[in-house]
């Protein structure tokens, strides 16, 4: 189940590579978004953790609702849709997306069975198995782990290969939800109060990035990232 | 003790004599012997002395612009000159004034003679001044040079740091061979040059572009060029008598002759009057030597011409790289 | 006091600030003039109370500006030969600065009042600084606070151009003082001097060697020696004439303090191949400081090049002692030692007197330029002979001082020829020799051009027509060292005392002086001779009729400006080293206008003559070097390209490139 | 009684910038928002002066407001001192910077009152930053003080500053996430310490326990924090944010910018270095010193060559960020305790150079280096200041980063890293080269004016330098000259004389870590 949903997290990621408009690319993150809280969701159920409900409730309310949200009435502001723009193509992007899926699939995927296995390396190495009461209810953590890792990597390339602000302002949304994810699979104990401060700074993110991505469609009306390269040296 | 002052005294007057004396004289020859080899009789060898006192009868005219400087500087030059000439054996072994003798000391002060005499052609204001003055600066500046190199061979040689000893010395040490006739060499262009005689210079030419000494006294007149004319012949003598004591002594020659005429077999203890004998002998010597290199050096300026300015510091680098050669020479056996 | 409503030439540059509003200036002059004149006393007491062969590097006190970095305060002898030059100066430079500092009033004048006293002050902080970052500390401020001082004048652009070009390389060069004196306190383990002092024969010769090395870049660039010396001669010239006093005087001596400091104290016994080093560096620095000297028409420029070449002159004589020293000719070195201080002591007397003169003439004609200048002798004929007899110093006309701490020298090294083992030994003590005699030739060359230019002859220009005479307080500085420097020269065995006692306290012992009679000797065969020449010429041919003529001009009345320049009178000499100077000439004509109506008349041809001098230290290192940095620099400066893209690329492939360093520990 | 006290004091600390940034804004308040401000701003100062005299009390001891969450330990006091301090003085330089900006037309009203919330916020972000005890919650203010402080730097709403904003948020965020990423690392390096379940990112238990951590997963945590925090610190290469964003901001908040928000990052970095297993030590000190030596280095070059004042200290502060992370590297007690002293010496200096360029070019209307001239002839005061702070920037002698520097190479050198020490050497050198040219062009020559070339006593009334330029102390009003004057006296006595208490207090810090 949970394999399923990361691999469904990992597919909506590479459709970000993939969309035509904006707006598009909005509806896709807050898909994702659901998919991680549903995720959260499935863990509550196995393990009874209540910090996990919190999340899951905060992913959805946040991350599914308020910030696609914002997001869509700040492009309805512009008033027509708004195509994305990628240095390699929307193809380019595709195959480089998967590309980079594949060889992290292979590195991270080694990596992280070890990890969860046990001892790597010296007496003080923690074994996840035995340590959190999350690595005993998971059966699939390297999966998890692993899918995290590439959707970490899928939104660092995100951003650099969008052209259009907003664009990479979901990249950044992309990586952190590959960290939530990774969190997550690691055993997720944060203490209340850090986790509700990350997501609080979360939303004041998007917030900020969303003001100034109107803004800049009023300064400059456009999003695209060749206008903002006045400042050089 | 008084013995001893007496005779100082009487090697004083007897130098001082034959410096001023004599200096014009062999500025005389050299024109005597150029005149006869381009076929003229020329004036008489005492011509020099004539002018010179011609000279110092006349009223002086000097430029609007001088300063005490101009005045001043004749004297000065004139004494300084012969306090030179009084610092280096000439006529016997013995020194009239020993402390001016160090070579370094020696050097400077000859500079300053012409730092004088370069700073009073200045003080007119003219442009012909300047322009002697200038070249002789340049000229001064590879002399000096050359004739530092070439007198520390000499005092090397000597073991000390006493020119006038020095002289007497170098020409004593046995086996210097190579060595020897290099810094003659050496030392004859450094002769020419300081005399201010072809190939370097030409002292009777009264022509822009090529005066280097005459320039400077220029706007000289009556006494005053009088007494610096005098320094310039002094100068020559100077060195003129110091080449010939270095590389053909006859001390040994004039002191053995005097103790053999006087009677006495053992010529360090040479009586008052051994000790006048021995300088009357030893001046003719000296002038004997002088009038042979006078006819050298009138043959010298007759057969070659004058080089150009520009030319002249490679002359004198052959000078300063023969000295060179020459110690180096005298240090590998 | 003169009005300032006025606005012609000499009265604008003869106004003086009311007196009221000097007055704070004055009272900082007057303090620190109390201060200096105590402190000179004192040291002089010190100096001749304390054993040569007392400890060096006493500690007085310490203070800690942070738990463990001190300013640590000593005073040896060697300090307090520094101090006292210091000091002495300093003293001078009061009485001139107010006499020069006219225009100044109110809190301006105060401020720079205090401004002067601090660079005196971090000078002195130099030579009392007993710790490596107490003496960084003070070193650095000097320099600054010397900066400071030169920019008062930054407005125009050769002075911004010159002091930028000072600081920057003074700064660079406490850089690698820096980072010679953090290697020794690494290796020693300590940062007070007596603390570094006592590892200094365990550090092996090759790091030593570096240590020298950086020390003699470090400080040879404030010494001036070459290939570092190309800020000199365009900083020292343009600061105010009693700070390029202050700068030539000792600033670049102090380089030598802090060579011979860390010689002697702080690094083992100098093998021969230092001193060969510094006497090949201190040669070259004689010979082509004064070449450069050759075609400037500056007075204080000229200054600025004999200052390098003296400053090479002192490097010789140093590095002459080592090679004595390593020869085994212990008492030659401590001559050379001597020697090395004698010839300090009388440059800084007669460069400082020449400063401060120079600083008159620009005062009273506003120009420096010795082709506008010319007969000045007779409008300040006090100023002219005081001029005369530093220059005749620098020239080493011989009874004065100059001379004699050159003929202490040339001794030397006649004596160290005899003593050197072999051939080769032989003929390299005749190269000092040489260099000596030529730079020794130049030098008299050019200073009596300079003098000539300047007091000699007709006025060249309107502005030496008007010079006004000078402040009494300026040429009382001038009359002061004289004075000094007549002494110096009258009795040189007190000054070789002095520096005998300096080169003791080094263990070395110099021989005995041998010009001590030179002085009086001179005086009593030359004044009765002159007067002999004089009185029989007089006796036999009577008071001379004397007519005043306008000199000969080939038919033409003359004028002031038929008469040679500064360039022209060295022209031969210049074109003689061309290649070494890199020497260029360019003639152009010039149009009709440019031309003083003067001199149309007697030049047919107008051309207009320029020589450029090429200071191949400067434009082939240091300008190729600052090209090279900012070419890279606009280079590398193309990464901030301003994609936002391209940043975070970087930043995520510097990320996995410091995980895959990382790394090794997870694929174990 | 002393408990309640103490908790009190802290709430004050915390609370009060908010407080004064509320009513600031105000609209009602409008005419007294200076009153407000400097209240504010000094009475902040007072609170955390009286605050770290209770921690001289109780010598270093921690003050606790929720133990394991809240504390002002010595480090923290340090951090808040200096806030409070640059706080305090930014706040009186940007009442008359921001007022004659106001009057020039270049904001509206209701933008000003938005300035000073942002403003206040910022350093109250900043201050809660610092006492946060937990490393989640120090992630979570460092993240904040990024946010509210983008805002201020998009304030003139320029293309450029939104660019420079934009950039800023971007990278600033991709670091932080990074940076958690680290966090979580840490976490799973925590697991096995039954100490630390439940408690698992308190930095004191961290600490004490630190050496039970799994050292892999500590340097993977370290590198991860070191990339994050670097790129907020502005480290070379992460840094390119940095030029952008403290050229487009108001003067004031650049120097803020400078002085504080980078070593609030550090802060992070310190943190999470000083929690780093023993053994790890020498392998985090070897990137420490990589990455400051690179970030050194690599500033040079932008100096050298440099057409804008704010960008050329921009660099500047990143070089001085390379040279406190030098600092860091070096190790031992010794280079804790020169990375902080640096961290103070460069705050005092860059916000005074920040400051004063900032009255320059608001004076000359432009921040290009090419077209300011003579400012020390239309401006003499601030000129001279200006002087002070680029030739205290470049680390000369006799100022006080110099004794930093100093301090900074010794150590250096005495632990071993020679290369490093001479690099860093070079590379102060070459930054003095630039700025005493920049320097030297800025404030002498003529300045020109609008009908080309004037003397400089013409131009002070001509239209290139406003007339206002020439009154007393060069134009600056009453509280702008009391922050120069308080900051450059610390920067020309601060190489001399160091207070005892501030020595103290960064010791106790550096021992602390």
């Amino acid at each position: 189940m949970l394999d399923i949903l990361a691999w469904l997290i990992w597919l909506s990621t590479l459709m970000l590579l993939f969309v035509r408009y904006l707006h598009q690319a909005v509806w896709v993150v807050a898909g994702t978004s659901i998919l991680l809280s549903a995720m959260s969701f499935v863990l509550f159920i196995e393990t009874r953790e209540g910090g996990l409900l919190i999340a899951a409730l905060l992913t959805l309310l946040v991350k599914a609702f308020f910030v696609p949200g914002y997001l869509l009435r700040t492009l309805q502001k512009v008033g027509r849709p708004l195509e994305t723009v990628r240095y390699l193509g929307r193809m380019g992007s595709l195959l480089v997306g998967l590309l980079l899926s594949v060889i992290g699939g292979r590195l991270f995927s080694t990596w992280a069975s070890r990890l969860a296995l046990g001892p790597l390396n010296g007496p003080s190495t923690p074994s996840l198995e035995h340590t959190t009461a999350m690595g005993r209810a998971l059966g699939g953590t390297d999966v998890l782990m692993t899918v995290a890792l590439i959707v970490l990597l899928l939104g660092a390339f995100m951003m650099i290969d969008h052209r259009k602000v907003l664009m990479q302002a979901l990249g950044l949304v992309t990586m952190e939800n590959g960290v939530v994810l990774l969190a997550t699979s690691l055993g997720y104990q944060m203490p209340f109060f850090v986790e509700l401060g990350i997501f609080f700074d979360l939303l004041v993110t998007i917030v900020v990035v969303g003001m100034l991505s109107y803004q800049m469609i009023e300064a400059l009306g456009s999003m695209a990232t060749d206008r903002m390269q006045r400042l050089k040296g | 003790m008084m013995n001893e002052l007496i005779r100082l005294v009487w090697i004083t007057l007897a130098q001082a004599f034959v410096v001023l004396f004599f200096s014009p004289l062999f500025n005389g020859v050299i024109q005597k012997t150029k005149a006869l080899r381009t076929g003229r009789w020329g004036a008489p060898v005492v011509q020099p002395f004539y002018d010179l006192l011609k000279w110092f009868k006349k009223d002086v005219t000097l430029a609007e612009t001088h300063s005490v400087l101009t005045v001043c500087v004749p004297y000065a030059v004139f004494t300084l000159m012969l306090l030179l000439n009084m610092s280096v054996p000439m006529i016997s072994t013995a020194v009239p004034i020993a402390w001016l003798s160090d070579v370094f000391v020696f050097i400077y002060v000859l500079a300053t003679v012409v730092v004088l005499l370069a700073l009073a052609a200045l003080d007119q204001g003219g442009g012909f001044g300047a322009l002697g003055s200038s070249r002789e600066m340049m000229l001064n500046f590879f002399i000096e040079g050359a004739l530092m190199a070439t007198l520390l061979v000499i005092v090397y040689a000597g073991g000390t740091e006493s020119l006038a000893l020095s002289i007497v010395t170098y020409g004593k040490v046995t086996n210097l061979g190579i060595s020897y006739f290099l810094l003659l060499l050496a030392f004859f262009l450094l002769v020419v040059a300081e005399m201010g005689r072809i190939p370097v210079d030409n002292p009777d030419t009264h022509l822009e572009l090529t005066m280097v000494h005459e320039g400077m006294v220029l706007e000289y007149s009556g006494r005053y060029l009088s007494l610096v004319m005098w320094t310039q012949m002094m100068k020559s003598w100077l060195f003129a008598s110091m080449f010939v004591n270095v590389f053909f002594p006859s001390w040994d020659l004039s002191k053995a002759l005097a103790a053999f005429l006087i009677g006495q077999s053992n010529y360090e203890t040479v009586s008052f009057a051994g000790t006048v004998l021995e300088t009357l002998l030893g001046t003719i010597f000296l002038l004997l030597k002088m009038l042979a290199l006078g006819i050298i050096i009138g043959w010298v300026e007759t057969t070659f011409a004058k080089m150009r300015l520009f030319k002249v510091p490679q002359l004198l680098g052959a000078a300063l790289m023969l000295a060179l050669l020459s110690f180096l020479a005298s240090l590998t056996p | 006091m003169r009005s300032a409503q006025s606005t012609n030439c000499p009265s604008d540059r003869m106004y003086v600030a009311p007196r009221s509003s000097r007055l704070w200036a004055g009272f900082v002059y007057i303090l620190f003039f109390m201060i200096y004149a105590a402190s000179f006393v004192w040291l002089l007491t010190y100096l001749s109370s304390s054993s040569p062969l007392s400890h060096r590097s006493d500690i007085l006190f310490t203070y800690a500006v942070l738990p463990d970095v001190y300013w640590t305060v000593g005073l040896d002898r060697l300090s307090a030969f520094f101090a006292l030059i210091i000091v002495f100066l300093g003293l001078i430079v009061q009485v001139y600065a107010w006499g020069y500092e006219q225009k100044v009033g109110g809190f301006k004048g105060f401020f720079e009042g205090l401004l002067l006293n601090a660079f005196i002050v971090s000078m002195l902080l130099v030579v009392l600084a007993r710790d490596m970052f107490f003496f960084l500390w003070a070193w650095e401020t000097m320099s600054l606070l010397s900066f400071v001082l030169l920019m008062k004048k930054g407005d125009e652009p050769a002075v911004a151009k010159a002091g930028t070009l000072y600081v920057i390389m003074t700064h660079t060069a406490t850089g690698f003082l820096f980072i010679m004196f953090l290697i020794l306190a690494r290796l020693s383990g300590g940062s007070t001097f007596p603390e570094m002092a006592h590892m200094r024969f365990y550090i092996p010769p090759s790091l030593a060697a570096g240590i020298f090395v950086l020390a003699v870049i470090g400080f040879g660039t404030k010494a001036g020696l070459v290939p570092f010396h190309s800020w000199l001669p365009e900083a020292h010239p343009l600061a105010p004439s009693h700070v390029s006093a202050l700068m030539s005087g000792v600033m670049i001596t102090l380089g030598y303090y802090g060579l011979l400091r860390i010689v002697y104290d702080l690094l083992p016994p100098a093998p021969l191949w230092w001193g060969i080093l510094l006497m090949v560096i201190g040669a070259a620095t004689a010979f082509l400081g004064i070449l450069y000297g050759l075609t400037t028409s500056n007075i204080k420029r000229f200054l600025a090049y004999s200052s390098i070449e003296n400053s090479g002159l002192l490097a010789l004589a140093l590095g002459s002692a080592w090679v004595a020293k390593a020869w085994g000719a212990d008492e030659l070195a401590g001559t050379f030692i001597a020697a090395f201080f004698f010839h300090l002591i009388v440059h800084a007397l007669f460069k400082s007197g020449l400063f401060l003169g120079a600083g008159v003439i620009e005062h009273v004609t506003g120009t420096l330029d010795v082709d506008k200048l010319g007969g000045l002798m007779r409008r300040m004929p006090d100023v002219a002979t005081m001029m005369s007899l530093f220059f005749a110093t620098m020239a080493l006309i011989p009874p004065l001082a100059g001379f004699t701490g050159e003929w202490i020298m040339y001794r030397s090294y006649l004596d160290l020829l005899r003593v050197s083992p072999d051939v080769l030994g032989k003929m390299g003590v005749l190269m000092p020799i040489l260099v000596l005699a030529f730079s020794g030739m130049m030098t008299m060359g050019l200073a009596l051009k300079h003098f000539a230019l300047i007091f000699l002859a007709a006025p060249r220009s309107k502005e030496a027509q008007t010079a006004y005479p000078a402040s009494i307080f300026m040429r009382l500085a001038l009359y002061v060292v004289a004075f000094f420097l007549l002494v110096l020269s009258a009795s040189p065995a007190l000054t070789y005392h002095l520096s005998a006692s300096l080169a003791l306290s080094f263990g070395l012992m110099p021989r005995e002086p041998f010009f001590t009679e030179f002085f009086p000797l001179w005086l009593v065969t030359s004044i009765p001779v002159l007067l002999l020449v004089f009185i029989t010429v007089r006796l036999k041919f009577g008071r001379p009729k004397v007519v005043h003529e306008p000199i000969w001009a080939c038919g033409i009345s003359p004028h002031p400006h038929v008469q040679v320049t500064s360039y022209a009178y060295s022209q031969s000499l210049a074109l003689l080293f061309k290649r070494i100077l890199g020497f260029k000439i360019v003639y152009r004509r010039v149009s009709s206008e440019q031309v003083d109506e003067d001199v149309k008349k007697y030049v047919p041809v107008r051309l207009f003559h320029q020589s450029k001098l090429k200071d191949w230290a400067y434009e082939g290192l240091y300008v190729p070097l600052a090209r090279y940095i900012v070419r890279a620099s606009e280079r590398i400066r193309r990464i901030q390209s301003g994609n936002v893209q391209m940043y975070l690329a970087i930043l995520f492939s510097v990320l996995l490139l410091l995980l895959w360093w990382i790394s090794p520990r997870f694929w174990r | 009684m002393n408990c309640v006290l103490e908790a009190g004091l802290l709430i004050a600390i915390i609370v009060l910038p908010f407080v004064t940034a509320s009513l600031a804004a105000m609209r009602a308040l409008s005419a007294s928002r200076d009153s407000v401000q400097i209240i504010g701003a000094s009475v902040l100062l007072l609170l955390t002066l009286f605050a770290i005299t209770l921690l001289f009390k109780r010598s270093g001891e921690a003050l606790v407001l929720l133990p394991g969450w809240l504390a002002l330990d010595a480090l923290g006091a340090f951090m808040v001192l200096l806030i409070a301090l640059i706080g305090f003085l930014a706040t009186l330089y940007g009442i008359p910077y921001m007022a004659e900006e106001f009057r020039a037309g270049r904001f509206s009203s209701s933008a000003y009152r938005r300035y000073v919330f942002l403003f206040h916020t910022f350093l109250g972000a900043m201050i809660t930053a610092a006492l946060m005890m937990n490393l989640g919650l120090l992630w979570v203010g460092i993240e904040l003080t990024t946010l509210i402080s983008a805002l201020t730097v998009s304030f003139y709403g320029r293309p450029t500053s939104l660019e420079a904003a934009w950039k800023y948020v971007l990278m600033g965020s991709v670091g932080l996430t990074l940076a958690l990423l680290g966090l979580i690392f840490l976490f799973v390096a925590t697991t096995n310490v039954p100490e630390l379940q439940g408690q698992a990112l308190d930095w004191q238990l961290l600490h004490e326990t630190r050496n039970l951590l799994a050292p892999n997963w500590m340097m993977l945590a370290f590198v991860l924090t070191l990339v994050g925090y670097g790129t907020k610190a502005g480290l070379a290469p992460f840094h390119f944010w940095l030029p952008d964003a403290h050229s487009e901001s108001p003067s004031p908040v650049s120097g803020v910018l400078s002085a504080l928000l980078l070593n609030t990052a550090l802060l992070g970095l310190l943190r999470m270095l000083s929690i780093m297993p023993d053994t790890l030590l020498a392998e985090a000190h070897t990137l420490l010193r990589t990455i400051g030596a690179f970030s050194l280095l690599f500033a040079v070059p932008f100096i050298f060559v440099q057409w804008d004042i704010k960008r050329l200290l921009a660099y500047s502060s990143v070089e001085h960020m390379g040279i406190i992370v030098l600092a860091l590297g070096a190790g031992g007690v010794s280079g804790t305790f020169a990375a902080l002293l640096h961290m103070f010496n460069h705050s005092v200096v860059k916000s005074l150079a920040f400051f004063s360029a900032g009255r320059i070019s608001q004076v000359y209307g432009t921040k290009r280096i090419a077209q300011i001239k003579g400012a020390v002839h239309a401006m003499p005061f601030v000129g001279g200041v200006w002087m002070l702070a680029m030739l205290g920037a470049a680390g000369t002698p006799p100022f006080n980063v110099f004794l930093s520097e100093w301090l900074i190479m010794k150590t250096l050198f005495t632990e071993g890293h020679v290369v490093v020490g001479t690099l860093m050497v070079t590379a102060v050198v070459l930054v003095f080269a630039a700025f005493v040219t920049v320097t030297v062009r800025m404030l002498y020559g003529t300045p020109e004016t609008k009908e080309g070339h004037a003397s400089p006593s013409e131009a002070r009334g001509a239209g290139g330098v406003p007339e206002r330029a020439t009154r007393l102390l060069g134009g600056t009003s009453l509280w702008m000259g009391i922050s120069f004057v308080v900051l450059a006296a610390y920067v020309l006595i601060g190489g001399v004389v160091v207070p005892s208490s501030l020595t103290t207090l960064i010791r106790w810090a550096a021992e602390l870590l």
